[in-house]
Formats: structure tokens, C-alpha cells, sequence
């Protein structure tokens, strides 16, 4: 039975990938779990100098999901290159980084960074970045930024690029065409939602920093719809991202045309969590009678549609 | 090291208050687990709420592979746990954090504990007395109800003084005011560790400054993941040799800290008081 | 203590109001529940004919909220005049009727026959519903079909006009604006969000339907900051709905800046949710020394800024 | 009318099988409840799952004020109920729906009930009793661990024909096929009622058809909200007067509907074989 897929000329051994963000450097799950286990990684996400994040609370709950508003706390990208990039070379897994900026120069010049580096397989885009020069607003919700971001960063490297979409637009079949476009290997699908949590106590933000993003299950039925439209509107692969913490749930997107799968806040919930969906992707296998993941992904039926075009795999 | 497992409850007891004392086997806390330490845990799989919640490790039967917690329910994740039928499951990754450190040779560890602030203390106790230490336990809280770990201690030998606001039980007021009177008496030299809420924990600091005593404090922000990763349990510490405070992750780099390098929210962070006091501690 | 607001000219004894779709026509409620308990009913949606509605399965669980394709079974327009209107007129509470059209002409037709009924305090414009004319594409997610249908939908009638906004656009306070420049007297935010779950077993959408609408407290932290941002865009009230089921549910949107709160998924999860969150508002009040619950509208001191405008209450 | 309430568990009963009788306490459900009728029930407030379930009323004690359910655990919901520690709190509406209508004067009562099927002729056959009608119940399943709920019904005199898919308990095979057997042994006039999984209220209605007697079935669909609001739960009824078919709420104009209006998934509707069943029934 195989669970090895292909993104971007990369080959995962399995379609699951730990979302930036939620999985630290790698290096904190280390003693927790094997990460060989995971057919790949993806950093938090790195601007060229460290950063300090927002203050607290960072993080509050919502009924079946998590806002948060860390403002990209970390390390910086040449730290990451020299301190744990060499670490996570004793691991069999696919590493991304996910590249921030806060200008487009930024964004071309971490990722120059990473090209030079060794052990990087793709940069996964972050453009849910706000723009320090357009007032703050994110690259990822207009077409022309993130036209131009991608193109950037395509022209910076020949590492695999892979922009990660974000949820707070109306059309994300437009924005993936837009990347695909721009020169984009493959395009992650999706970041959070935008949301706002009120303690009406102090009635103010439940968040230091304000609004924050919205993962975890609760969001799950919009990223399987974005996740859709994705696939149909491009040729290049889709990463499916939002709510995975179940076999079913890594299913769901696959089936609707992704090739991967990333899984963000089951990390916090359960460390465990790719043992468990890996033997439950199998065992699904198994009962429908399918020896390679890739035989299901498009498959969906649509009511009123044929088949989704199938795989290649 | 840490490992994650589905867990079941063994026994479960519940006393008065909301409070619930509740056992679950996990060979690797029940062996490895250090006072201060803690776990991750969840009843079953709801995702609402989503998390699994922080709590210290009350004490661990290596040969039945258990470990036992001291739980007040106060909202839904706590309550999920203190309603868990016996059998019920439950997730749970530990032990995490960064444990009490022993006193240096020759001074005395004085504890100071507010309500579910007692849990670490237990282990800790055991831990002084294997390494042939001794100790004495200032316990506090609102009522006689928020004291009900106390036979555990003196089966020990340890003393514990305890301090009720309402004085339902023992010094009726804060239990800073005993342990002054203990430390005013002029005992030999001594360390303090404080777990409870951050005003008890903030006043302990304090009295550790003003007396020039070495303290640690275990924190209790809010926690998401325990490992590390979610920076969401972050708090400002600052180190005598860094120039500013750091955001650090009390799950893992705590939640035991040197209260000296505490910056209490709200507080200026004044390095040349903690400065000072490093130096004397 | 006040819990009385005014919406568009229309007096609500409390900010509290049944959402269209998830409470009937209030006369199902009856045996179950004193309607005069609530500030107001908006009825299911309603075009000119009776609908038979989609095929079945309509509605499926998701984590914290529910995804449904009801497809707008309903009565028609004339027949809920006749036979629902009369039974309602027992209840001292505001009845507010959802307009659905397959074309503008449609909605401006419905709100004529509605204009012309007795007890009918306003219409709320379900701009959702998909345009025949145009492929099925909703009204409400491009600005000038929006603007034409409000418009077309004032010029039918005097009664308030209540444009409900969908959540599925990437600046919802843009719609709110032009709501309001086309004659809206409120907004009622947020629609459901569009999402879809798949069978993975039959590799199909759980819904007989495809895509459905998803609703309940999953939503509400971006139902929250939709109204929050829609409140800042325009004068004309703001009425909140997302994932309401408690007392500090409605205040967060309360406090964001809306004059009322619409609870949808929460009456089939408990029928006595009214008398609850009421009991619960009053507490707040209470306990924040408060007697009109208009002087907590708009307070959200929002980081890096001064406090929202205050209510006028 | 139904009520709606927050209720406690006062008595819970484990059985084999992943079966439970929960027992809780809700004046107008143990009051008003007719065979047939349902409760909504939740366990507790998590939000998800967010929806409170449909369970058939077993059975009432109008003094105790109290009702029970048989519940098999099968997914989040019901596990939750099922896990309830006495006294835990669950928020239940009723009692809901539409009863099973007795008998036309002088015709048997003949019951088919499957695995959890079984929970609403408790009720029905009291209701037979107190009218002194008599009535005769067919009880199958895949094996006897389903079929828990017999002594009531043997207490109260009422025969009771099991059957079992492996043979372990009376009957192998369909529980039809004893019914069949009784039916053809040429008693006088009866009436045939049915719940359970669908294929089997499926064959039912076809056996009624086939012998023209009239019958009713409890049908299952998923529900949403119980009170005719949501929609969820509807199903294609066609009544003999009617052109063709209509949805209509299993929860308000259920879950008991006249067999013969029926439109089963996937089948056709033929109006004309069900207006023939009807004119004889
Ligand atoms: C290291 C550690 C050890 C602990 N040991 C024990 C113990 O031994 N026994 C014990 O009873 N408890 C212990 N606690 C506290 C325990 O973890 C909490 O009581 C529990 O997490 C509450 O969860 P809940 O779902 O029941 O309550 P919740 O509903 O989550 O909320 C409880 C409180 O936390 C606050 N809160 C919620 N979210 C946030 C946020 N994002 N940021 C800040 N505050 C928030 C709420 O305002 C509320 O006051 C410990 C905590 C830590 C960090
Ligand atoms: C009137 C009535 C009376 C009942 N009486 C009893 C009783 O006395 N005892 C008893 O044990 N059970 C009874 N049931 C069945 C019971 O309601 C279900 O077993 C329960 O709701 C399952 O909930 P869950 O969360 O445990 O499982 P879930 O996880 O919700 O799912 C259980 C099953 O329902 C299916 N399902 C889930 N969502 C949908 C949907 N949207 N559309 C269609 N199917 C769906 C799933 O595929 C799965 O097979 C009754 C049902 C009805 C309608
Ligand atoms: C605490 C936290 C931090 C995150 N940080 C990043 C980040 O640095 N870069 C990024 O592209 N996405 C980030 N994300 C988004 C996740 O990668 C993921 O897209 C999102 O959480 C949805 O997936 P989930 O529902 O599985 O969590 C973060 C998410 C969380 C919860
Ligand atoms: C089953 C169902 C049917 C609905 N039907 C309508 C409708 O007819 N018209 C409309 O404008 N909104 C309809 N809605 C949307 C609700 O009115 C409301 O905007 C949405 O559910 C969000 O609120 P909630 O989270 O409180 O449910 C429906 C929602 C549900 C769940
Ligand atoms: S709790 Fe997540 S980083 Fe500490
Ligand atoms: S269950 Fe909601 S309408 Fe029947």
C-alpha cells in the first residue's frame, strides 16, 4: 500500500504535513514523537530578523476552534538556517519554511536565504502577511499583490514555491489562478479566518493584539469548500489545510482534489495525531479495496457533476 | 521523557468544593514525573473545548503506573475531567515542564501554596525527603474547603501551617502573614517556592526580595499545547544577564521560574532590583 | 432596567430576535414557548410560490455548527399573509418577514404583497439567494446586484428595509455601505457561511444538495467581527447573528456595535433559549450597574484605539 | 404539551451490548408521553456535537415524575448520554410527535420491533391494556444482546417472539418471517406497527401491502431541532388524496405515519398500490 504522493516535484512519503505555526521548529517533538513519521514539515513562519510577537493573551477558544494572534514570534530565517535546519537533517521528512515579509523585498529576501540553504525542500508563502506599506493590509487579499509576491519570490529562487491562501476573500479559485499564474508550484489552502472574540467583561478584544485567525474543526466546512474550488480552478497540486484531526477529516480534503494535507491545531490537541490518521488512512484504504492514496484524491462526485478529473498517481 | 497516551480513569474521588482528586495510569508520568511538573489532559474527544488543560502531578504509584491529580473544576474543560465516569478516557501527554529545584545544601525550603497551588508540593516534599531534606508547607485559601490536602503532608512529618481568609481553619487571613512570622523568627536559611494565584505568588516574590531569599514561583498562564509550540503560554522573563526581558514559554522553559526574573504584569520591569536580588540569593 | 432598542424606526421589547429559517414561522414555537418573550421573529424565507425544498439529507452536524441545504421550503409569500400572519398577531412581539427572489422583480414583488398585510414591522432582504438570471450566483456577493436589489426593494415599500449581509465576501463593510447608500434602514449580519462536508465513505457531499450554509457557534467568532466591522462602516443599525446560544454571546455583538442579535441554530438546540439569555442580560446589566442595555452597544475599546462611538440610547 | 427542562439522571442501568436504560426525571414527559412519542435529549452544554438527539419514550413513572430511555451508544450523542454519571445533566424536550394510533375495534395488535425498535411498545402495550386490547410483539435482531428488552412485555403477559440473526435467541433469521408465520396460521383481523432499522419497517409495509392490513410505521430520519422548524427530518409522504408526494417533518407529523403514504427511498411512489391498501385497510 502506498501513501507517498508528489508536490511540486517533491515526494512525501505520506500526504501529511505539520502546519506552520503549529509545530514549532519540529525540533520541539522531538522527544514526543518520531518525526519521520510525517511526510513533511512546514516552519513557523520566519521574516528576515526575530521577532518578538504579540503580548498576551495570544491564543483564546472558541466552541471547536482556536483564535490566535502570536504575530509571528520566531526566530528569523538566518538563525533558522544555522541552528535548526541542521537538527531536523537527521529527520526522514520534507521540510517548507513558511516565508513572511512585511514588503515584497522581504518575502524575495528570506527566501534568497533559504535557496543557499541546505535541507529546504519548498517555501510555502505566507501572504496573510499585513503590508507595513499599504497601511497593513495582507498581500494575500488583493489579486495584484499577491501577483506580485509570488513572482518575487519565484524569481528568487528555484526552490518549489507555494503560496498559502487566505480565507478572508470572496473568490479563492480566483487568487489560486492568480498564483498559479505568478509562476506558483502549488498553493496551500487555507490559512485562518479572520475573527473577533469579545470579553464582555472588560469589553474589550479577548486577544492583546485584537482580531486574530480562526482554526481547528470549527472551520473545517469552509477549508473543504475553499479546498475545492482550488483544485478545480488550478492545474498545480492544492495542499488542503483547515480542522484535520481524523483520518476522515485528512479524507475530506483529499477527495476533494488535494494531494496533501496539513494539520495545524491537532498538534496542540493531540501530539500524537499523525500515528492515528496515518493507520486510519490505511485501514480506509484497505476496506475500499485501493492500494495508493493518490486513487482517491479528486474523486468526489458532485450532485449534477461527473467525477472530479481523477489523479495522475 | 514525555509520551502522549489515551489514558483511563482509576479511581476517582470527589471531595467538597469542586474539588476531585482523579487517577489515570501512565507508566511514564507515574515513573519519571518531577515535582512542579505536569500534564496535558482531556476528557475524551469532544471538540468543544478543543484542548487538552494543564495540571500539576499530586503524587504517582510507580508500581501501578498511576499518577493522581488535584482538580478544581471551574469551567468546561475541568468539569469534563472531574465528571469522567470511572473507566471514562481521557488524553493525556506528560510529564512536561521544568520541575522545583532542590534548595542549596543547608537552607530550608518554606512552601507556599494557594488552593490547587498544594498539588506540587507533595511530590516535592517526597523528593526533600529521599534526598534527606526537610521542609514546611504554608498552606492558604479562601475557606477550610480549599485546603483538603493537608493529612498527605503531616503522614509525612512535614509541618504545615495553615491560613483560611475566613479563618475557617488555622491563621485567618493571607498566608504570607504566617510565613512572615516564620522567616521574622529567624530561622536558618532558607528558599521559597510559591504556587497559587499570581497575587499569593507575586507577594512571595515580593517578601523573597525584600529578605534577600532565593524564590521560585511556579506560573500558571494559560496554556495550549505544553509543548512548546503554540507560544501561547508566554511570559516576560528576564535573566540577570539579558538587557531586556524575553517572552518565554512557561511549558516549557517553566512553569517553574526564579521569581527573581519574573516580570509580573503590570510591574516595570526593574532589572536593578532583580539585579540585586540575584546577587544576595 | 431597559432592555427595549429601536431597529429602523420599529420598537423591540428586547434586542433578542428569532433568525429566518430556524424558527419556522413562530407558530411552531407556540405550545413550546411564550413568543412574547422574544423582541422579534424573522420568518423563514419566503418567495412569491410554495417551494418544495431540496432533497434530503438537508442538514449535517460539523464540529460546533451545522451545515444545511434546506433549499427554502416554504409556503410562498401569499399564503404565509393568509394563513400564518393572522396566528401571529396574538403575540406582542415584532414580526420581520425574509425576502428570497429569484430575480430583483421577484423581491420587489414579495415585499409589495408583504407592504399591503397588517402586522408584517419589516422585511429583511435575503440577498443569498442564488440569481436565476445570472447563473445562480448569489445577489449578495457582488455590490451592484446588491445594490439593485435593496433599491428595487425600497422603491416596493415603506417598510423598513433589512438587507442581510453573506459572510461569504472578502469586505463585508462594503456591502454594508452600499446597503445603506441603496436605502437600507439596517443591516442584519451575517448569512450563513457557504461550507461543504463529504462523505468519504461515498466519496460524496453529505448533503443531497452539494454545498450548504454553515451556521451556530463554530461562526460566531467571525460572525462577531463581520458585525464589528460592518457597525464601523455605517449609521444605520446593525443587527448581529452568528452562533448566538448565551447571554455573552449577544453581548459581544452588542458590544461590537449592534442594536440586536439574532439567534438561528440555537433554537433547535434548546427551544428555551430566550428566556435564558434574557435572564442573562439582565444580570450583566445588573451586575455592570446598567438599567438600558443600549449603553453597552458600541463600547469595544478595541486596542490602539479610543472607545467606539457610544450608543445614542 | 411538550416542555422543555434541564433534567438529571436519577438512575442509569448499563447492559450488554453498548445498551443502556437511562432514567431521568421531567414531570410532563412522565405525564403526557403516548407510545410512540420522543424526547430530544442532550447530554450537557459542549457544542459539539451541537444537537440534542431524538430517543423514543420507554417508559413513564407519573409519580416519580420520571421517564426512561433504552439507548444504544452509536456515535458522539448518544455516547455521551450513555456516559452520564448519575445525577450529570442533560436538557430534553417533550414528550414529541405524533403516537401510534390503537387499533380499529376488534383487530390485533401486532408489533415488529428492532433492536432499539423496541422502545416505544412498552408504552404501546400498556396503552393496549389499560383499552384491554391485547397485542402480540415480534422482537429481532442481529443477536440476543439486542433484544434486552423482554420482561417487561412477558411480565405484563404479552407474547413476545424473538428472533435473531446468528440463532441466538429464538427465530434465525428476519424477524418478518415469524410474523408471516403468524399471519399465515389465519388469526383474525390485525394491525401490524413497526420500528426499527429501515429495511425492516420496509418489509413490514410490504407484507401489510401484500396481506392488505393496515399498518403503521415509527420511521428514524435524522433530526435536527424535534418541533417542525429546522427541516432536516422531512420524508416523502403521500397521502391517498393527494397527487403526488410532499415532505412532511417526521418530528411534527411523525415519527408514526400510516405505512401505506410512505414513499421509501428509492422506490417509485405508486400511488395506485397504496390507494388500493388504502381503500381495504
Ligand atoms: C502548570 C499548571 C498547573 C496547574 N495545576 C493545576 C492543578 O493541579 N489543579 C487545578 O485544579 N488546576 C491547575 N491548573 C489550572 C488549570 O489548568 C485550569 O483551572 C484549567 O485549565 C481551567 O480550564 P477550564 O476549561 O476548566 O476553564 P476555562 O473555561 O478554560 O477558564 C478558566 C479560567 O481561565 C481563564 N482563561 C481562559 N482562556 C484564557 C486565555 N486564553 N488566557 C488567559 N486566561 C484564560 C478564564 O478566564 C477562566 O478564568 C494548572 C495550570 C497550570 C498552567
Ligand atoms: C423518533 C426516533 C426515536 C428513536 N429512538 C431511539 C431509541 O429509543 N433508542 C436508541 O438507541 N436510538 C433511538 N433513535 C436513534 C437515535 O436518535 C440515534 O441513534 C442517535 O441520534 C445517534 O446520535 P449519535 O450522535 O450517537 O450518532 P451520530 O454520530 O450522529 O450518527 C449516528 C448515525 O446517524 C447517521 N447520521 C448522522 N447525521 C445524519 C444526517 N444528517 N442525515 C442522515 N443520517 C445521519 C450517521 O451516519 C450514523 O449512522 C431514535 C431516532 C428517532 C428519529
Ligand atoms: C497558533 C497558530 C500559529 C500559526 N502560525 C502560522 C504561521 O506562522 N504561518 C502560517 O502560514 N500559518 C500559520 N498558522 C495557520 C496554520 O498553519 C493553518 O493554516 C491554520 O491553523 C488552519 O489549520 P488547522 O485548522 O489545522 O489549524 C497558525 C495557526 C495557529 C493556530
Ligand atoms: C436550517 C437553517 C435554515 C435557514 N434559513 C434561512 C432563510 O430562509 N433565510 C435566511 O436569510 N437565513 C436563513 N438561515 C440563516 C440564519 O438565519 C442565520 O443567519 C445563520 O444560521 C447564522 O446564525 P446562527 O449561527 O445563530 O444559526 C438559515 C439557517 C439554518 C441553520
Ligand atoms: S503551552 Fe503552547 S507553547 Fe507553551
Ligand atoms: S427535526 Fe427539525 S423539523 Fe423535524
Amino acid at each position: 500500500m502506498s501513501l507517498a504522493v508528489e508536490i511540486a516535484g517533491v515526494r512525501l512519503k505520506n500526504p501529511l504535513i505539520a502546519a506552520s505555526g503549529t509545530f514549532g521548529y519540529g525540533v520541539e517533538y522531538e522527544g514526543l514523537l518520531d518525526l519521520s513519521l510525517l511526510g513533511g514539515i512546514v516552519s513557523k513562519g520566519l521574516y528576515m530578523e526575530p521577532r518578538d510577537g504579540c503580548p498576551t493573551p495570544r491564543i483564546v477558544e472558541t466552541p471547536s476552534g482556536l483564535l490566535n494572534a502570536i504575530g509571528l514570534q520566531g526566530v528569523g530565517a538566518p538563525a533558522f538556517v544555522r541552528d535548526v535546519l541542521p537538527r531536523l537533517a537527521r529527520y526522514d521528512t520534507a521540510v517548507f519554511v513558511n516565508v513572511c515579509g512585511d514588503t515584497v523585498e522581504e518575502y524575495a529576501e528570506v527566501a534568497r536565504v533559504l535557496a543557499g540553504a541546505p535541507g529546504v525542500a519548498g517555501l510555502e508563502i505566507n501572504i496573510s502577511c499585513p503590508n507595513v506599506k499599504k497601511g497593513g493590509m495582507a498581500f494575500g487579499g488583493d489579486p495584484r499583490m499577491t501577483h506580485e509576491v509570488v513572482a518575487a519570490v519565484r524569481k528568487a529562487t528555484r526552490l518549489p514555491v507555494i503560496p498559502k491562501l487566505s480565507p478572508n476573500v470572496a473568490d479563492v479559485a480566483l487568487f489560486a489562478r492568480v498564483c498559479e499564474e505568478a509562476g506558483a508550484d502549488a498553493v496551500s489552502c487555507i490559512n485562518t479566518l479572520l475573527g473577533l472574540v469579545v470579553d464582555v467583561e472588560a469589553r474589550r478584544p479577548k486577544l492583546a493584539f485584537g482580531t486574530g485567525g480562526l482554526s481547528g474543526p470549527a472551520i473545517r466546512p469552509v477549508a473543504v469548500r475553499m479546498a475545492w474550488q482550488a483544485a478545480r480552478a488550478v492545474k498545480i497540486p492544492v495542499i488542503g489545510i483547515g480542522g484535520v484531526s481524523s483520518a476522515q477529516d485528512a479524507l475530506e480534503f483529499l477527495i476533494v482534489g488535494c494531494r496533501a494535507v496539513q494539520i495545524g491545531t491537532a498538534n496542540f490537541v493531540e501530539p500524537g495525531v499523525y500515528a492515528r490518521v496515518l493507520a486510519g488512512l490505511e485501514d480506509y484504504l484497505g476496506r475500499h479495496g485501493l492500494d495508493d492514496v493518490n486513487a482517491v484524491v479528486g474523486t468526489l462526485r458532485f450532485p449534477g457533476e461527473g467525477a472530479e478529473a481523477g489523479s495522475e498517481g | 521523557m514525555p509520551a502522549n497516551r489515551d489514558v483511563a480513569l482509576v479511581a476517582r474521588e470527589v471531595l467538597e468544593g469542586a474539588y476531585v482528586l482523579l487517577t489515570f495510569r501512565h507508566p511514564e508520568v507515574a515513573r519519571e514525573a518531577r515535582a512542579g511538573q505536569f500534564v496535558m489532559i482531556k476528557a475524551g474527544t469532544s471538540a468543544d473545548p478543543p484542548l487538552r488543560r494543564p495540571f500539576s502531578i499530586l503524587a504517582v504509584d510507580p508500581e501501578r503506573e498511576t499518577f493522581s491529580l488535584f482538580l478544581k473544576a471551574v469551567g468546561a474543560g475541568s468539569r469534563a475531567l472531574a465528571d469522567l465516569p470511572p473507566g471514562g478516557a481521557a488524553q493525556c501527554v506528560g510529564p512536561l515542564g521544568r520541575p522545583f529545584e532542590p534548595p542549596s545544601d543547608g537552607s530550608e525550603a518554606l512552601m507556599v501554596a494557594g488552593g490547587y497551588g498544594i498539588a506540587p508540593f507533595l511530590l516535592f516534599v517526597r523528593e526533600l525527603r529521599r534526598a534527606g531534606r526537610t521542609g514546611r508547607v504554608f498552606y492558604g485559601g479562601r475557606t477550610v474547603a480549599d485546603l483538603q490536602v493537608r493529612e498527605p503532608f503531616t503522614a509525612l512529618g512535614v509541618s504545615l501551617v495553615p491560613a483560611t481568609e475566613d479563618g475557617s481553619l488555622g491563621h485567618r487571613g493571607r498566608v504570607t502573614a504566617p510565613l512572615e512570622e516564620y522567616l521574622d523568627g529567624g530561622p536558618g536559611p532558607a528558599t521559597l517556592y510559591a504556587c497559587g494565584p499570581d497575587a499569593m505568588m507575586r507577594a512571595v516574590a515580593r517578601v523573597a526580595e525584600r529578605r534577600g531569599l532565593p524564590a521560585q514561583v511556579s506560573l500558571d498562564p494559560w496554556m495550549g499545547c505544553g509543548v512548546g509550540t503554540c507560544l501561547g503560554c508566554v511570559v516576560r522573563i528576564q535573566r540577570p544577564d539579558e538587557p531586556q526581558a524575553k517572552y518565554r514559554c512557561a511549558c516549557t522553559e517553566g512553569p517553574v521560574f526564579d521569581a527573581a526574573t519574573v516580570v509580573w504584569p503590570g510591574e516595570a520591569a526593574s532589572l536593578a532590583r532583580r539585579r540585586a536580588v540575584e546577587v544576595k540569593g
